[in-house]
């Protein structure tokens, strides 16, 4: 029981244990509840600092537990995994500081929080999956984690919102796992190596691979939220801000954008991949994805729905990234699922303060909200300005690494007109509501929403979160060349992907 | 030592009796006789996982003309899931009933189809196995009509008269089979059974009788009504236990007994009808407008799951490979019984809460109810057949299974099935997420909650994580190990 | 020239067909429990056939068969009582 | 020390902007600036600061050119600064304009000094969006249009610009202006470069957006847009095009082409407008088509290029001078009225913007006229249009400057001080060896400078009312119906949902069945005979 074979598990124990225990408390519990929450998202951030230490020196970190003969669930740490584990678990943590401001004295406390942390449980195993078996596994339980959460307010959109929710996510699930096990069948367990597996067997038919890809795509994509799959996304929206926030940023549409880097990369391998010419397909997928995306984003009202949109362009940047053959793309798709998940939190954060304190729920509700909420905006603008790709904030590096692989590789100039025009619409988007935020005036009254008496614009656990993480989101793209930044981890991944 | 055998028979019968005699004690005597027989499966099962089958002639008779008692891991597993959902659903039903007199009525008719159902997981011999069918039969019909309404009145009798005749089918096929070969001991037959006509014939008989108890479509006309008006914990064992044993017989006929006889044409239409099943019971699942009706729609879907097994078993070669699913079928047939078991118990509460079980007024109840909701979404999930629950891993192998053995026709029944279940089940939990106050105020009531809470932990967590002793125990020899620290 | 054993069977099978013709198409309950155990009736027969099929070879008929039939017979007597329980609760139920 | 030098010049806004957050005064504009002004004349040219771990590692220096536009720019910038503290403030536009005011100048700073293409970037986003705020400074209904249509030209100029980036630097393989000259540049690369710097030098078809900025925005934003923010696009040319990169001759009459359209285009529009400020605008397009046409010419020749483009940088920093220095000087008016010391400082600078004797225009125009001496025929005759032009321009703006009437409104002194320091400096122009010429170069442009004055009073006398025709950014208000027009016509489609909550609706149960069981009985029968049927067919 070293700590190299255990730590994974404890990783995933980290948030699991404290969950559960939650599910048991009781309602009014709130300091033994927060405790809980503060202590497992903590304890999980050390052990994720431990991880991203030892991998970094090339230690190895995996637990193995056998489900049925020759099915293994494993949870292995590669640098990959520790880009997207040491995410989720940062942003947990402020998420969950945000959620315990955000639901102070609102019903079902415990269930919330519980569900919380299984979500996040979900995530974690994802990243940490070692095969896809244990993928497709944390997959399913991620869609069975986030379901109560859509579903939190009870109201019947919400409902209904749920119902569209599970009904595209379990139909995904579905094509994954037809998928995965088709792919078993033919080429045994299928742990993912660096470089890819089916590359070297080549006895498998090209084409049966050519429609697994598309299996296990389709199956991914519904959570990454790949145009025509993506209707769920807009409709999640009912759920509160920090579900939106953790849903959008972090757990399912990363879970679906993470899942196809690992089969392009770990399981087909990017070059194999390249070879069978699915990768055109996946990028014009994306591609698609991205414009269609910001299209709709303009022509929403409703400012969750819009950030929404937003989060269906935003995410297939990292397909995009992935679809591109060549290191400096892969940088650019990697990176992006770390800033993309930094930048959009804070959105979706701000979003729910102005809802919490302002009952502003639409743009053409925000004019003058900046001089109301000064802080809050900040932190939007922030991170709406990363979005569009302005430097220095972390949105630029992405959108910079992935122009310069498609230039680099001279096949994917068309990737150029895509990025330009997405950041047009980006800008298109969001800067008439940073306009309207800074120098709109101001109402007299404002729609509705909690007073809340104080110094502080807003209950200082919904203002900091959102100030943290634009502040990270500005940092990662200021200090993108310095060590540790996810820049670096990228280039790491990229480096040992194409084992260079 | 083997005498072991003979307790999971005896004990629940020693209970039943006693309880008939001594009414007020009946709770008493009826748990008593549960843990009993649960603690003499566990050992029985160990005793199967140490060395790979028991046996035990009653009376020292030999084989052929005495009571022949066989346990291997097949019926060993099941004996162990009947012993543990009767212990629950017995300690669900001293608080559903809640006049003693029900309470009395109840304990000597449920531990008789205990007995019956554990006598004939274990008999080896074609005409016990007869007798014991029609024992479990009448008991079961007994135990639906324990409701006594209307309803539960007629379904139980045209449960009784279907049963009945299935029973008869399956007798002519045994005395054909004797006639044919002179002996009824499976063992025996084994050795002796050869393809001719009579064989033939004979199998189709019992077959055919077979697949009406076990409600395989269109042979399920019968078990919604039944199953769904009678009583919570009646209606769990009957989902979870009675179908299976008639499931478990057509198992043993076909792959132990008559697997020369067979052919691929037979299996095939076995694996439709399955397919029809998944199907048609999953659709109106989804369409039904009560919860125990779901659940009993459900439990005609997943029958059709096990049947879907059997043209992939014997499709596929004899070794490796066909152990894997083996396991993955008994899997299945274990996590059924646990979920829909926990289910019916579930529905059983919200049942005796709400005064109805009307799934769109079911509104309020995760309030209510917070353990029950948890109980049905765990269950819900095994029903699925999403992970952790046994039934992923089952269908995973399954769906293995098909694709090398080129049955791709199953897949897409599967999915279907699979979405369905999912479409039912979170038809369920979004109402009880919703809001109104369709179920009334929150108590304290763990006596009625833990038992379903348990067999559903049991479908999910335990059978999911620790599938890999499931393996060990029904395939010989098969190394699983556990977390490889 | 067919034997007696030929004859009984057959007549078994004859009484087996009869009552589950009449199983299913009876709509009442008494109707389906008499057919029932004719039906019954006809597989006994069948059983007591069989009993005698080998008489050549050895000189006592089959007892196995026999057990089988007397088993048999209670088993059908204890469902037709129950199915008669049945009908009558049923008949009160209706009552009321 | 050059290191900390640099740095200095690089951080004083960032500090500024600190100190304005925490005290909120507005002189923190000076604050930030003085020291940049110090600096610039103080570091050695050749001095470095790389900072590896920022953003994707960056590299500044400070080469002749660059110290050139960092003078001036700064000079600019600071008087820019003190009239912008000083002068009354609009209360809505309190803080936002300062805080807004030194990004930009941050922006601009960090584009003169960056050695490598990404900081340019950076720098030259960051003053162009930072610049937005400036231009809506006073959230009239004109200058939020006006914002808008900039913001949009802006955009899109930055986009071109990244794209043309990111080619670059794939090609070259390297991120420094330095390793540009070794390669050929792709064309793609070239045609985006125009594309992005055009906008902000206002090309004719890409200067719509200048016009309305100019007299809708805030005085002291228009003195630095019209200023060091115009040239910067003709510093990307000079960092992006280097003359002795391959590939670029052709591109040389391109641009001589626009050049020569955007001089043509500026004054004739010009000529027509009726505010002061728009005079002025449609002068710096007809001057930044000038040095557009004249950066073709380098670039059409290497040979020739270094001189000529070390004149025509001299050239641009007089104009940048003079520019700002008439726009400052119009603030004044706009707030004084016709005060006889401001109309005759106001009239120096125009005699040294249209290169009168004895100013530093005639100067630069000199050192121009000996450096395209040589094969460059074109170009000679588009500088003696462009004397003319530009003579005539002034004199249309001087004339204006003295029928308009406006009520003088009490201000302090400061802005005035301030402007009447700039100046001479802006006469004087960029201290080039002071000789006194007195040739025909000089003095044709003044005579069609006082001729056209004539000639506009006659006119009006003669047919009053004629000269006052005429509006500023007539195209625009075109586009913008257009683009507003579109806006309102995107669709607003909801998703719909239908084949999904079809499976979904609420559904009703299916009765019980009942009766005989003459169906079932008869299926199982069929089933039976199925399974014997099954059973014995394969044998």
């Amino acid at each position: 029981m070293s700590l190299s074979n255990s730590l994974p598990l404890l990783i995933l124990l980290s948030s699991l244990l404290p969950g559960l225990a939650i599910f048991l408390l009781r309602e009014e519990s709130f300091r033994l509840r927060t405790a809980l929450n503060l202590f497992g998202a903590s304890v999980k951030l050390i052990l994720v600092g431990v991880m991203i230490w030892g991998v970094f020196h090339e230690q190895v970190y995996e637990t193995r537990w056998t489900l049925a003969p020759g099915l293994d669930l494993v949870l292995h740490a590669d640098a990959l995994s520790v880009l997207f584990v040491s995410l989720s678990t940062l942003l947990w943590l402020v998420t969950t500081v945000y959620a315990i401001g955000y639901l102070e004295d609102s019903p079902h406390r415990s269930r919330f929080f519980g569900f919380f942390s299984l979500c996040v449980t979900a995530t974690v195993g994802l990243a940490l999956a070692g095969n896809l078996f244990t993928f497709v596994v944390f997959y399913e339980f991620l869609t069975l984690a986030t379901y109560p959460l859509v579903a939190h307010k009870g109201t019947p959109e919400a409902i209904r919102g749920a119902r569209i929710y599970l009904a595209y996510t379990l139909a995904g699930g579905m094509a994954l796992l037809i998928g995965a096990v088709w792919l078993r069948t033919l080429a045994g367990p299928l742990d993912f190596v660096q470089g890819g597996i089916l590359g070297g067997m080549d006895h498998l038919d090209p084409w049966t691979l050519r429609w697994i890809f598309l299996l296990l795509i389709v199956g991914l994509g519904v959570k990454a939220a790949l145009v025509p799959l993506h209707g769920w996304l807009p409709q999640a929206m009912v759920a509160p801000a920090p579900v939106s926030a953790l849903l959008h940023a972090v757990a399912v549409v990363k879970a679906g954008a993470f899942g196809i880097v690992r089969v392009v990369y770990d399981v087909y391998g990017v070059e194999f991949a390249a070879s069978l010419g699915v990768l055109a397909l996946l990028g014009a997928a994306a591609a698609v994805t991205i414009i269609y995306g910001s299209v709709k984003a303009l022509s929403q009202d409703n400012l969750k729905k819009r950030l929404a949109y937003s989060t269906v362009s935003q995410v297939s940047y990292i397909a995009l990234g992935t679809a591109i053959l060549g290191p400096l793309a892969t940088v650019g798709g990697m990176v992006h699922l770390v800033h993309q998940g930094v930048m959009k939190i804070t959105l979706f954060f701000a979003a729910g303060n102005y809802a919490e304190a302002l009952g502003v729920h639409r743009v053409s509700e925000m004019d003058g909200v900046g001089r109301r909420m000064p802080g809050t905006t900040l932190a939007f603008t922030i991170g709406a300005l990363g979005m569009i790709g302005i430097p220095p904030v972390a949105g630029f590096v992405s959108k910079w690494y992935l122009g310069l692989g498609a230039a680099e590789s001279g096949a994917a100039l068309w990737v150029l007109p895509v990025l330009v025009g997405s950041s047009l619409l980006n800008a298109a988007y969001f800067l008439p509501i940073l306009y309207r935020a800074w120098f709109g005036q101001p109402p007299a009254k404002w729609p509705g929403g909690h007073t809340h008496a104080g110094r502080w614009e807003i209950n200082q656990a919904l203002l900091w979160p959102p100030l943290l993480t634009a502040g990270l989101a500005l940092a990662a793209g200021l200090f993108a060349a310095a060590p540790y930044s996810p820049l670096e981890w990228a280039r790491l991944i990229a480096e040992r992907e194409y084992s260079l | 030592m083997n005498n072991l055998l003979a307790l999971p028979v005896v004990l629940p019968l020693l209970g039943s009796l006693l309880a008939l005699v001594w009414p007020r004690r009946a709770d008493w005597a009826g748990l008593g006789a549960s843990v009993a027989a649960f603690v003499a499966a566990g050992h029985i099962g160990a005793e199967v996982m140490r060395n790979a089958t028991l046996e035990l002639a009653v009376g020292g008779w030999a084989p052929g003309l005495g009571i022949a008692l066989r346990a291997d891991g097949l019926s060993a597993s099941l004996l162990l899931m009947s012993t543990l959902v009767a212990l629950a659903a017995g300690l669900y039903a001293t608080t559903y009933f809640a006049e003693a007199q029900k309470r009395a009525d109840f304990w000597p008719l449920w531990l008789l189809m205990i007995t019956a159902l554990h006598a004939l997981l274990l008999s080896g011999d074609l005409f016990n196995i007869y007798v014991t069918l029609e024992l479990l039969g009448l008991a079961a019909v007994a135990l639906a009509a324990l409701g006594g309404s209307r309803a539960a009145l007629q379904a139980a009798v045209r449960y009784l008269t279907v049963g009945l005749l299935g029973s008869l089918a399956f007798l002519t096929g045994v005395g054909l089979i004797y006639a044919g070969y002179g002996t009824l001991d499976m063992v025996m037959l084994a050795g002796r059974v050869d393809a001719e006509p009579a064989t033939w014939v004979a199998l189709a008989l019992m077959t055919a009788g077979l697949l009406i108890k076990s409600a395989l479509f269109p042979m399920h006309f019968w078990l919604p009504s039944a199953h769904a008006n009678a009583p919570a914990p009646v209606s769990a064992a009957l989902s979870a236990l009675v179908v299976k044993a008639a499931f478990y017989l057509v198992l043993r006929l076909w792959l132990d007994v008559f697997d020369v006889a067979l052919s691929q044409a037979s299996a095939g239409l076995l694996g439709l009808l399955g397919a029809s099943a998944v199907i048609w019971g999953s659709w109106q699942a989804y369409r039904a407008e009560r919860l125990k009706l779901l659940a009993a729609y459900s439990t005609v879907a997943q029958i059709g799951y096990l049947f879907l097994f059997i043209p992939v078993l014997l499709a596929t070669e004899p070794g490796e490979a066909r152990d894997l699913l083996f396991g993955a079928l008994v899997l299945f047939a274990l996590t059924h019984g646990f979920s829909k078991s926990a289910f019916f118990l579930g529905a059983g509460v919200i049942l005796h809460r709400a005064g109805h079980d009307r799934i769109a007024e079911l509104g309020g109840t995760s309030r209510a109810l917070p353990v029950t909701t948890f109980v049905l979404a765990l269950a819900g999930i095994a029903l699925i057949g999403l992970p952790p629950s046994g039934t992923f891993l089952a269908k995973w192998q399954l769906m293995t299974s098909a694709i090398a053995a080129g049955q791709w026709l199953w897949i897409p029944v599967i999915a279907i099935g699979t979405l369905l279940a999912g479409a039912y089940v979170f038809r369920v939990l979004g109402h009880a997420f919703g809001p109104g106050e369709g179920v009334g105020p929150s108590l304290a009531w763990a006596r009625a909650e833990l038992p379903a809470l348990l067999l559903a932990l049991v479908a999910t967590a335990v059978l999911g994580l620790g599938a890999a002793q499931v393996w060990t125990m029904v395939v010989p020899g098969s190394n699983a190990e556990g977390v490889s620290l | 020239m067919l034997s007696a054993e030929i004859i009984y069977g057959l007549t078994g099978v004859g009484l087996f067909t009869l009552g589950l013709r009449a199983t299913l198409l009876q709509a009442s309950l008494l109707a389906r429990i008499l057919a029932i155990n004719v039906c019954g009736a006809g597989v006994f027969l069948m059983f007591v056939s069989i009993a005698y099929q080998g008489l050549a070879q050895m000189q006592v008929p089959d007892p196995v068969p026999h057990a089988l039939v007397l088993t048999g017979i209670v088993v059908a007597v204890s469902a037709t009582a129950l199915a008669l329980a049945l009908g009558r609760r049923l008949r009160e139920s209706k009552d009321e | 020390m050059n290191e900390i030098a640099l740095s200095l010049v690089l951080l004083s806004p960032f500090v500024a902007i600190a100190v304005l957050l925490a005290t909120s005064t507005r002189w923190c504009l000076v604050l930030a600036t003085a020291p940049v002004l110090a600096a610039a004349l103080m570091v050695p040219v050749g001095s470095t600061l790389e900072l590896g771990w920022l953003l994707l590692g960056v590299h500044f220096t400070l080469d002749a050119t660059g110290q050139l536009f960092l003078v001036f720019s700064s000079l600019v910038w600071l008087v820019a600064g003190i009239y912008a503290a000083a002068s009354p403030a609009d209360p809505r536009a309190r803080q936002g304009f300062e805080l807004l005011f030194l990004l930009t100048l941050a922006g601009n700073l960090i584009l003169i000094l960056a050695a490598d293409m990404v900081t340019f970037y950076v720098g030259f986003a960051l003053m162009g969006l930072a610049g937005y705020g400036m231009v809506i400074g006073r959230r009239s209904q004109r200058a939020r249009r006006a914002g808008h249509i900039y913001i949009a030209f802006t955009l899109v100029g930055e986009l071109a610009l990244f794209s043309a980036l990111l080619i670059l630097v794939a090609a070259a393989d390297s991120r420094l202006f330095a390793d540009l000259s070794g390669i050929t540049l792709p064309p793609v690369a070239v045609g985006l470069l125009l594309l992005g710097f055009g906008i902000k030098v206002a090309l004719p078809g890409l200067h719509l957006w200048l016009p309305s900025a100019y007299t809708a925005a805030p005085i002291v934003a228009v003195a630095v847009l019209s200023g060091p923010m115009m040239k910067a696009g003709l510093l990307g040319w000079l960092r992006f095009l280097p003359a002795e990169a391959d590939g670029l001759m052709e591109w040389g009459p391109v641009l001589m082409l626009l050049g020569a359209a955007g001089l043509v285009l500026g004054v004739w529009l010009g000529l027509v407008q009726r505010e002061p400020r728009a005079v002025l605008a449609y002068s710096s397009i007809a001057k930044m088509g000038l040095i557009t046409a004249l950066f073709g010419g380098a670039l059409k020749s290497p040979a020739e290029a270094a001189p000529v483009a070390a004149a025509l940088v001299l050239f641009a920093m007089h104009h940048l001078l003079v520019k700002s220095a008439l726009f400052l000087g119009v603030g004044e008016w706009e707030k004084r009225g016709r005060a006889r010391w401001l109309m005759a400082g106001l009239g120096l600078l125009a005699l040294t913007m249209i290169g009168a004797p004895l100013t530093g225009g005639a100067l630069v125009k000199q050192g121009l006229g000996t450096a395209i001496a040589g094969d460059f025929g074109v170009l000679s005759a588009l500088l003696t249009l462009s004397a003319i032009g530009t003579a005539l321009l002034m004199a249309r703006f001087m004339w204006l400057l003295t029928r308009k009437v406006v009520r003088p409104t009490l201000t302090d002194s400061i802005p005035a001080a301030a402007w009447l320091v700039l100046l001479p400096v802006a006469f004087l122009g960029p201290f080039t060896p002071f000789v006194i010429t007195l040739e025909v170069a000089g003095m044709l442009p003044l005579g069609v400078f006082l001729l056209g004055l004539a000639g506009m009073s006659w006119l009006n006398a003669r047919w009053p009312g004629l000269w006052a025709r005429g509006r500023s950014g007539d195209a625009l208000t075109a586009l913008n119906r257009v683009l507003q027009h579109a806006r309102r016509r995107l669709p607003t489609p909801q998703i719909q949902y239908g084949r999904l909550q079809v499976a979904l609706i609420r559904p009703e149960t299916l009765p019980a069945p009942q009766g005989t069981l003459a169906g079932p009985g008869l299926l199982w029968l069929a089933l039976f005979l199925g399974l014997l049927a099954a059973t014995l067919l394969p044998h």
